[in-house]
């Protein structure tokens, strides 16, 4: 079953409680290797999304993600800012114009936001951040698609690699980012943006599976 | 948390309404873009020079805009990097024909925002040249790092490039004056306390009664390691020495010394530090020619300092010098 | 106790040295008599203008020695009045002939230890005039009481008076705007933490995580009362009523608002005040014709803030706006 | 027995001993309704005293205690520095020549010393200050010396009428100094000032009787 213009919104809609609810755990997570902010950056740029949305909601899938992606662009700052609104605007130019998206058209999506994101931060998986968590995942889902599992079964296991390459973050050593200045220090640590990553495509599979 | 504040979300623009309403010979906001912008901008056939970072580190960058230093400033939510929206609104606002140089602070995030702003300026037409102020020593390898910060020198750096500009320079030569400061320019930090992103409501970190970080970061990133309390004369000693050595100063040099508070550490305590890195300067037969005091890159209300050292020669004397007419720092007119 | 300090026993002269290394065209400290004084002082035919105190309010006084401004300020040991040698070898070291002005603030030590300095110069054959301060709104029924306690009029006072004094005016005029200025200008402050001695190692005094001590004095003497935190908003409502009313500020007057750290509060916050205090100006179609934000007359590293109004006239705005350059204030020049 | 030179440095040699002993006495009291240094200023000033005093020791009573007073001055600062220092030259000055004092040169010295603090500090006595405690000395030293009680007499009288001027100061309110500024909230407290008084006279006593 593809994914539809109104699942797209569902979803949308859902992240942003997600990350409101996950506020506080996100912003503790970024104090220890960060600057405390990731919660409340988040929570700000899907705020502002949600005000936008029904202005796109009746338009395809490409147009209402280009739309998050300029709304989180403008509106979340930091280091994530940039970076999730290149990989929204990168998934939207993927979907433009699809009212409808397959299991091919979601892992092309996806990797092409993945490619948006490396590309704008100069980073590589293994730096501990965002990359960790959605890399494994577009894996997986590539993955699940030769293998024919059905959208739900392969948005499920794209949820559970991301959740996987998070917690693979703890361990690492921070390279990229505010956390990279600790050095040896960053171990140990789960890194906020990786968790974000995942509270979005566990949510994906949640809302559209 | 114990703050002069109306609510973790309106300190930020509370604040400006408060230098609107106190500097309005200096400055006006433009609150739908959330920029902080030199009256009369723009300023005819003179390059604008506009830099921006989170809030939290009063008075970098809102006090520096005015006549001899900043034409606007965009100030993010605290800690966290202004949009693209802004320095593209900023960019706008000051670009008197002569071209627009971004001053970046080395902060992911700020690199990130102010790339994409720039890409929509040129795009606008607009010619921008950026510079990335990257000084502080207390990070390491920054090879395997985002690289140093940017912290102490960006001030200066603001000043200076700021001196030249007004003498209508090119974008190229103030670009080329930029990268020499931050070149000549290096910094370290520490802190005694933590500090409170309003938003967070609890301090950053912990630090025991007995315990200081030396290299903390402006947004109270972790440094170069944790020690039990010293005099001032050793927590000089631990800020001066990697930035002397890192700038390489030799015998017979002159360099402004700047000795910042970090928000929350009164000025008999920044004097005392300033006496103790004189000591040191003077043991090298390094000249202290210039020198600032006071709290001018903050982390709130962090107790702590940090110390930033540049090599001068005459150009950078001179235009440090130059008349500066800002909320914060003002001299010659 | 967490401070940049090398002991309780130093903090004073070490911050002194720290001064005379890093303004050396501005200042020179007698460490003898442990007094700061203006650079190429005394000034032949000018009146001569010193303050003093006790230590832990940096900037002030020494921060305000130099051109248009204070020619001498005595340091006492933190928060204790300095003693009559002091201010006697000040007096004497500032006497251009033109006769000496005693900027007193309103504290009994400060108060007897200035009137026998007066009383030695004198017998000196040294003119002598003194002005105390008394501009705290916070100390009620004064007719029972020390009097109200100098505190940010002191500042405004010495910049403006300091303004008059380069134009060769004479001790009496001096004196009498000195006068003027003191009669104009109220002040209140208030703490949201105590501040401590270096010597007592301890909290001045004890406030708990909810509560705000209004009316505070600069060495944490307690205030009119305490009260829960409250948005900015209110706590300036507290601020600014009191003075207002006593100054019987009317519709259409002109003012210096003065916004004041007390040491520990960063920038940003004193901007939020500075935003609330021009709400509540403008509801009462007061003006803002000058302003001065930022932490002057501190008590060490105490958090919070103090309003300062003065009512402005031509002649008060002139010398406020007229050159001043010393290490903490600087314009024109 | 009239009070020697000899007697007069002993008696502050002990002084300087006594105060500083009761250094940290002083300064508590001077926390609640003061600003906590009153111990310290007069331990600063004593110490100071003790190393002009070998200059001085010699010479005439009255030398020797303008001696103190202007080395109070100098080194004391804040309220009882002044008023301290007053009251010694004042005294040196009802002193001077003199190499014994009997006692109607005590009281007439002491009279002296009292004005001199009363006119410096513009206090009467009821308001909480040094002033109360040496008042109903001096008037119980005068009494004594109507009645021919002798020296070591007079001056326990003297001593004991302080500490009951002392502790006559803990019920009041006060209206000079610092303590002032408390109104109703300076009830119940002893005054600093009132208590280094009472010392210099019980000192004088145990050493001159
Ligand atoms: N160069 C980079 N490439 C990819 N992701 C990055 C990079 N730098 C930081 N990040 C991600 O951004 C997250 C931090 O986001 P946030 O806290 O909102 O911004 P900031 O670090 O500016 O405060 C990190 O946890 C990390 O996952
Ligand atoms: N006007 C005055 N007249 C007489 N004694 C005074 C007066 N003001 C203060 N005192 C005395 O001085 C004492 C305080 O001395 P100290 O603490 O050393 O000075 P400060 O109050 O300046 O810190 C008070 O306890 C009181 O006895
Ligand atoms: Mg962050
Ligand atoms: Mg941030
Ligand atoms: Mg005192
Ligand atoms: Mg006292």
């Amino acid at each position: 079953m593809p994914i539809t213009t109104e699942d797209m919104v569902r979803w949308i809609n859902q992240v942003a409680i997600v990350l409101h609810d996950n506020r506080d755990y996100l912003t503790q997570l970024d104090s220890p290797i960060g600057d405390a902010d990731h919660g409340i950056n988040m929570d700000r740029g899907f705020k502002a999304v949600i005000e936008k949305l029904p202005t796109v909601a009746n338009m395809d899938i490409g147009s209402i993600l280009k739309t998050v992606g300029t709304t989180l662009v403008s509106t979340v700052g930091g280091a994530s800012g940039p970076l999730y609104g290149t990989a929204f605007l990168r998934a939207g130019m993927a979907a433009s114009g699809k009212n409808e998206l397959y299991e091919g058209d979601v892992v092309l999506m996806l990797e092409a936001a993945l490619e948006g994101i490396k590309a704008r931060g100069k980073a590589q998986a293994g730096e501990k951040t965002m990359v960790d968590a959605l890399t494994p995942a577009i894996a997986a889902m590539k993955e699940a698609e030769q293998q024919n599992v059905g959208m739900s079964q392969l948005l499920r296991r794209g949820s559970d690699a991301a959740e996987a390459g998070m917690k693979a973050t703890i361990p690492m050593l921070a390279t990229k980012g505010r956390a990279s200045y600790l050095g040896e220090r960053s171990i140990g640590h789960q890194d906020p943006g990786a968790t974000s990553s995942w509270l979005m495509l566990k949510t994906l599979a949640d809302t559209c599976a | 948390m114990k703050k002069l504040i109306n609510s973790p979300e309106s300190v930020v623009t509370d604040a400006l309404s408060g230098m609107q309403a106190l500097h309005p010979e200096l400055i006006h906001v433009d609150f739908e873009n959330q920029v902080i912008v030199r009256a009369g901008a723009p300023v005819r056939g003179k390059v604008g020079l506009i830099s921006g970072g989170g809030s939290g580190h009063e008075p970098m960058h809102g006090g520096f805009v005015g006549h001899g230093m900043l034409d606007a400033a965009c100030p993010g939510a605290v800690f966290t990097s202004p949009v693209p929206d802004q320095m593209l609104a900023a960019t706008r606002a000051v670009n008197g024909g002569a071209g627009v140089l971004h001053i970046v602070k080395n902060y992911t995030g700020d690199v990130l925002n102010f790339e994409m702003a720039a890409e929509l300026a040129e795009a606008d037409g607009i010619e921008v040249a950026s510079v990335v102020t990257n000084d502080d020593v207390a990070v390491q390898d920054s090879l395997y790092t985002a690289g140093r910060r940017g912290v102490g020198v960006t001030v200066l750096l603001e000043k200076i490039v700021g001196g030249l500009a007004e003498t209508g320079a090119s974008l190229a030569q103030v670009a080329e004056l930029a990268r020499k400061v931050n070149t000549h320019g290096r910094s370290m930090g520490m802190a005694l306390t933590s500090c409170t992103v309003p938003a967070a409501g609890k301090p950053t970190f912990e630090l025991p009664d007995d315990e200081m970080e030396i290299g903390v970061g402006i947004h109270g990133e972790p440094g170069r390691r944790r020690v039990k309390l010293a005099p001032a004369s050793e927590v000089t000693e631990m800020l001066a020495t990697p930035i002397i050595e890192d700038l390489s100063l030799k015998a017979g040099e002159r360099v402004l010394a700047f000795v910042n508070g970090m928000g929350g550490t009164p000025l008999i305590e920044l004097y005392v530090v300033a006496n103790e890195l004189a000591k040191i300067l003077k043991s090298r037969d390094v000249t202290i020619a210039r020198s600032l005091v006071g709290s001018y890159i903050t982390s709130l209300e962090m107790a702590g300092c940090s110390i930033t050292l540049l090599r001068l020669d005459d150009e950078l004397t001179r235009y440090w010098d130059a008349p500066v007419r800002t909320p914060a720092l003002r001299w010659g007119m």
